[in-house]
């Protein structure tokens, strides 16, 4: 099976044809990438079907390792490995990754640097893949900052802007902090197990030591908090919907967001020994999926709606984590890549076709874009939680998770979640495809760009009934729903709908009142103001770090200054000395050796004729001199 | 004593040969260049004028021999000796048949280009010491173009030496023997590395020769007779001797080299085994017929278009054929070794 | 008998070339002094067949008589400015012709002064295919040097050519 | 008459002797180049005589030859474009002339 090292291998691969060449040939060389990628579906598949039907989720389907170096007699070993975890996002990354390669030929094509475009996703992919891969946590570290780079690239791709420039810096600068503490989590897992390898850190980590297990956990949940932006390090996300669409599909949606995800569900034992980090992670997943969805519900801006939406959906993930279920977490996991994927292309397409992003500034494009908003709609229903798309399943298992684990309030917190969720789902839906056409030039994407979104359109309406098999996959047991579950989540789904039609959809005409805010004004404009998150990061960490960096830079001027200007003043003057001392001294000794080179030397260039057989004279006859020497001597 | 005489015939037959071969060649030249242009050529003095060129010889050795005023007496001379003596010396390892032959060199090869290399010599000779700037211009000519184009002669040979594993002329021509595919003679002209060699070969020996395309020493339009200007009777007839000497050499090279010397194909070697010779001197007629149909056909090129494609095209190009020689060389080595 | 042979051989061959050499110093023409410097090739190529180096015979006699003399053959006719230049001043110099001497005498007494005594050549024949075996053989072979002598030559050559480029410079 | 090494050496003595007088006492460059040519001559016949009689199976000397031919003929063929060179500068190639890189 060691084709399956290829898989991240060909996306590498290809980011590496295409990083050195010229922009020019860069651009027409784009397949290059789309075949990696293909290739690397291709060998997924085939490693997703070898892994078949799983259910040993302690024992690797494959497994290699090398030695890197020795570190004070203990081997650090590298290596990849696939299980049955690794071989769902395997699916997951290619799938997805395929649709929005593919829909990028379309949406990207008359970019100037489409070609560069294609190298970061590549490099972005092989990252991804190689970290669902590693076999341990330090590799997986690495290709974590490898999707940073990307991630910051791709937010940063149309830099001539201001506003991509800084999201991109935002979230880079937002992530790292999380980075930090996954960093000192390595550290003290070092510590504490010697090892990095999975096998080793969860095999051991019931017998640390006291508190260390909590460390590690708490440390590892801050860097996954940090790349799934879950409160309060979710600022980045929203802003970084300011990248190419189709980019956001595949990184901030499906998958990279997904990988803090991916790294607790890996790292669950560690959490479950300590305990108390189980409670953060629920909690943080529950504030999470609250603020993220109420901001949604407020949000003009397309993309900005579903980047919320995202954030929301990943505290779903993490309640499901802190419930200590790894098959609910992943199965949400799964399914929501597909679902909100598909949403972000239906979003790629919906501004492309009415040329603003403010949903203001749209209504009635389902009249025009009939494809687009079917699937559109399917991946609405399924973010909405309704039978029988996919959110509703994968949405179910986590309640039941809940339900199951008695974390009653969690429960609560978590069906308002749906609610709402609902709620900006149908506001999104009736402001976009209903009402009165803004713009009458709406017409339908290209086939290269609604393919895609067929495709992933009918995975995210079939797949939630795979839940059962997938909980036997993942090594577990599978369970249906139960009407005590699924009851109240339907309701709370249709609650919100039906609020949202009730606000939004029951009158044929653009709003220009918010009813919302007219009902709740103070609670709006808190909403609006992205409840006070960045407005805090602002007024408690960087103006403060500003007035910080200015009052060294005074200090700087006016004592650190003065010393050196001191010195060197006193410097100068002792060098003045020592000039003369030179001029005097020195220079005499020097001039009065130069002027006798120059006496012998107008001498000596007497013998410097400027005939070439004077010379060789010169030359025979020192031969001769010493030939004569070597006779008479030999004699 | 018959070591003595065994070192004095051979010399004797070449002189004899040369001097045939000259009568023979004039004749032929008049004949062949008169049937291209569709003319008789010489046909009153003897039997379709046969003895044409036997009455010139009578006028050669009978003209009195006019040495002019200012010329530089030794040199002059000297020159038709130094002209004919390199061209009589490269006979000695010309092979008419395995048996027929002056001497055995293992350096066969090499001895033949050393002494032609001599040739420009005696040009030079006859050029500078005539006193007259035509013979001058056309010596250095002659000169220039016969070592520009000694290289690629010299270097278009090397696949070939490469291929046979020899210098030696007598194992050249035993390694053309047999048969590719069963039919076709193992010629090196047949062979596709030999077949460009033996393009440059014939280009570079047109052009050592002297030869139009390549007659810009003796243009007869621009520098009346070239270095021989000058010079008359028996002198002037030696040049021209070593002149038809000359094409007779490289003929009889590119034969060895390229055309399986005195061998026939697909007649056993047994039944034409006496009249070896007899075939090398008609194929090396052949070959000096084409020679002669050339310069019936083509017009004359400029000098430094003959420059340029001797140094820019010729030596380049024999010079990568060698390079694929040795790695064609290496690579049949190597599958024959493998299977 | 071949002894005599050789012997005769070699006198003839020491004669013309150190006449010819003579022939060349003292001559006043340059032309006749290349055409001499020709023949001193010539004898030394006869000198290399008798000491049986028949390969370095042959290069010799392509490269120093066939290309070298034309080349200076050619230099020097491009150099006069009338044909009358070629007559030139004998340049005769006692002291070089001392210094000279004294050079030429020590050599002879060293050479006398040595234990360089073998009267006969050994009977072994150094022989053309043992020398490109040799020439180009990796192991214990020359083929190192002798690629080193052809990159000087291609140096040198593409030296020759930038110097006499006409224009241009 | 026996031809032994010395008589060799003899020979390629007296051939270098005329050379370097040549070599310093010609004012012509072209003949001085000659001179320079007879002296490597001199040293060949010294190589080939030393190889033939006392590594005749080794041909030291021989591959030696083989060399100093080599750079000789570099040597000649740089010598004659520098002639050459000169004289296009100068008119003339008469070495007293070519001082103009004296300091």
């Amino acid at each position: 099976m060691g084709y399956v090292a290829v898989i991240p291998l060909l996306p590498a691969l290809a980011f590496a044809i295409l990083a050195p060449l010229s922009g020019e040939l860069r651009n027409r060389l784009r397949g290059v990438a789309v075949a990696g990628m293909a290739g690397s579906l291709v060998l997924s598949v085939i490693a997703f079907f070898q892994t078949w039907p799983g259910g040993h989720a302690e024992h690797p389907v494959w497994h290699v390792t090398f030695p890197l170096a020795e570190i004070s007699g203990k081997p650090l070993e590298m290596g990849l490995m696939l299980d049955p975890i690794s071989a769902a996002m395997l699916l997951v990354i290619t799938i997805v990754g395929m649709c929005v390669q593919i829909y990028s030929l379309g949406y990207m094509h008359r970019d100037g640097r489409v070609g560069w475009y294609y190298a970061a996703l590549s490099l972005f992919t092989a990252a991804m893949l190689l970290l669902v891969l590693a076999d341990n946590f330090l590799l997986l570290y690495m290709a974590w900052e490898v999707m940073g780079l990307c991630s910051y690239l791709l937010i940063g791709f149309w830099h001539e802007q201001e506003a991509p420039r800084k999201a991109s810096q935002k979230a880079f600068l937002t992530t790292r902090v999380g980075d930090v503490g996954f960093a000192i989590g390595l550290f003290a897992m070092y510590n504490a197990a010697g090892t990095f390898s999975f096998e080793g850190v969860l095999g051991s980590a019931a017998s640390w030591a006291p508190g260390a297990a909590t460390l590690v956990a708490l440390m590892l949940l801050f860097g996954a908090m940090g790349k799934s932006a879950q409160v309060p390090l979710h600022v980045w996300l929203p802003d970084a919907m300011a990248g190419p669409t189709p980019a956001s599909a595949l990184i901030h949606a499906a998958t990279m967001v997904a990988a803090g995800v991916y790294l607790v569900a890996r790292a669950l034992p560690i959490f479950e020994v300590s305990g108390v980090a189980l409670t953060v992670t629920l909690w943080v997943g529950a504030i999470t999926a609250m603020v993220g969805g109420l901001l949604a519900a407020v949000q003009h801006d397309i993309k900005k709606v579903l980047a919320y939406s995202t954030i929301s959906q990943l505290g779903y993930m993490f309640i499901a984590l802190g419930a200590g279920s790894v098959v609910a977490a992943m199965f949400h996991l799964v399914t929501h890549a597909f679902f909100k994927s598909l949403l972000f292309l239906g979003a790629g397409v919906i501004i492309h076709a009415s040329h603003t992003q403010d949903m203001r500034e749209m209504g009635g494009l389902a009249k025009h874009l009939k494809i687009t908003t079917i699937t559109f709609t399917a991946g609405s229903l399924a973010l909405a939680g309704v039978f029988p798309f996919s959110g509703f399943w994968s949405k179910d298992e986590i309640l039941a998770v809940l339900l199951h684990e008695q974390q009653y309030g969690v429960f609560v917190i978590a069906l308002i979640a749906a609610f709402i969720t609902a709620f900006y789902v149908a506001r999104l839906w009736f402001r976009v495809f209903m009402g009165p056409e803004q713009s009458d030039e709406l017409h339908e994407a290209h086939t290269s760009m609604l393919a895609p979104m067929v495709l992933l359109a009918s995975i995210t309406t079939v797949i939630g009934i795979g839940g059962y098999w997938f909980a036997e996959f993942l090594g577990h047991h599978g369970a249906w729903p139960e009407p005590k579950i699924y009851l109240p989540s339907l309701v709370a789904a249709g609650a919100g709908l039906a609020l949202g039609w009730w606000a939004y959809g029951r009158m044929n005409v653009v709003l220009n009142t918010r009813p919302l805010k007219h009902r709740a004004g103070y609670a709006y404009d808190m909403l609006s103001m992205k409840l006070y998150f960045d407005l805090t990061y602002d007024t408690f960490v960087i103006k403060p770090y500003m007035r910080l960096a200015l009052a060294f830079a005074i200090f700087d001027f006016k004592r650190i200054d003065g010393v050196v200007n001191g010195v060197a003043r006193s410097w100068r003057t002792l060098s003045d000395r020592g000039w003369k001392f030179d001029r005097t001294v020195i220079d005499g000794a020097v001039n009065a050796s130069a002027s006798g080179a120059r006496a012998l030397g107008s001498r000596l260039r007497r013998i410097q004729v400027g005939r070439v057989q004077a010379y060789q004279r010169y030359v025979v006859g020192a031969v001769v001199l010493l030939m004569l020497w070597t006779v008479v001597k030999g004699a | 004593m018959s070591d003595v005489l065994r070192v004095i015939l051979p010399v004797l037959a070449a002189v004899g040969l040369m001097l045939t071969n000259g009568v023979v060649l004039i004749y032929m030249l008049r004949k062949v260049l008169g049937h291209l242009h569709l003319r008789l050529g010489p046909m009153h003095v003897g039997w379709h004028g046969v003895l044409q060129t036997v009455a010139d010889v009578g006028k050669l050795l009978t003209k009195e021999d006019i040495t002019p005023n200012n010329v530089d007496k030794a040199l002059f001379f000297l020159a038709p000796a130094a002209v004919f003596v390199p061209s009589l010396m490269a006979y000695a390892a010309i092979p008419f048949s395995e048996t027929w032959r002056i001497t055995s060199l293992d350096t066969g090869l090499l001895y033949t280009f050393a002494v032609l290399s001599l040739v420009p010599i005696g040009v030079l000779m006859a050029g500078w010491s005539s006193a007259n700037k035509w013979a001058l211009l056309g010596g250095m000519r002659a000169a220039a173009q016969q070592i520009a184009y000694e290289v690629p002669l010299l270097l278009s040979v090397l696949p070939i030496v490469m291929l046979s594993g020899s210098l030696d002329l007598v194992e050249i021509v035993s390694a053309q023997g047999g048969y590719w595919l069963g039919f076709v003679p193992r010629w090196f002209v047949l062979h596709p590395l030999g077949f460009i060699a033996s393009l440059i070969f014939l280009v570079a020996g047109l052009a050592e020769l002297n030869q139009t395309p390549f007659d810009m020493s003796e243009a007869e339009s621009e520098l009346v007779a070239g270095f021989a200007s000058e010079y008359s009777a028996m002198k002037f007839g030696l040049l021209f001797l070593s002149e038809f000497s000359n094409s007779f050499i490289i003929s009889a090279l590119g034969i060895t080299l390229f055309f399986g010397g005195w061998t026939l194909p697909w007649i056993p070697a047994d039944w034409v085994a006496h009249i070896g010779p007899i075939i090398f001197m008609l194929k090396t007629y052949i070959g000096i017929a084409v020679f002669m149909w050339i310069r019936g056909t083509y017009p004359r090129v400029r000098i430094d278009q003959l420059m340029s494609l001797g140094w820019k095209r010729l030596i380049p190009i024999s010079l990568s054929l060698i390079m694929v020689t040795g790695i064609a060389m290496k690579v049949v080595e190597s599958v024959r070794g493998v299977s | 008998m071949p002894e005599t042979v050789n012997g005769v051989v070699f006198g003839i061959l020491a004669l013309a070339s150190i006449g010819g050499a003579v022939a060349m110093l003292t001559t006043r023409n340059v032309i006749h002094a290349a055409f001499w410097l020709l023949e001193v090739m010539l004898a030394v190529a006869g000198l290399f067949l008798l000491l049986s180096a028949e390969f370095l015979a042959l290069v010799q006699v392509l490269v120093y008589a066939g290309a070298v003399s034309v080349l200076m053959l050619f230099v020097i006719m491009l150099t006069l400015r009338r044909r009358e230049d070629a007559i030139r001043p004998l340049d005769a110099s006692w002291g070089a012709a001392a210094l000279a001497l004294l050079f030429g005498a020590i050599i002879y007494v060293g050479v006398a002064a040595s234990s360089f005594t073998l009267g006969a050549m050994p009977d072994e024949v150094p022989d053309v295919e043992a020398l490109g075996t040799l020439l180009f053989s990796l192991d214990g072979g020359w083929v190192f040097p002798f690629e080193i002598a052809s990159l000087v030559l291609l140096v040198a050559l593409v030296g020759a050519v930038w110097w006499s480029k006409e224009e241009d410079r | 008459m026996q031809v032994g090494l010395e008589v060799f050496l003899g020979l390629a003595a007296v051939l270098f002797a005329l050379g370097l007088y040549g070599a310093i006492s010609k004012k012509s460059a072209v003949m001085v180049l000659m001179s320079l040519e007879l002296m490597a001559v001199a040293v060949n016949i010294n190589l080939v005589a030393f190889s033939r009689f006392l590594t005749p199976e080794a041909m030291t000397g021989q591959f030696f030859t083989i060399f100093t031919m080599v750079v000789s003929a570099a040597e000649i063929g740089l010598g004659l474009a520098l002639v050459l060179a000169i004289y296009r500068q100068s008119r003339s190639i008469e070495l007293a002339g070519m001082n103009r890189l004296k300091g």
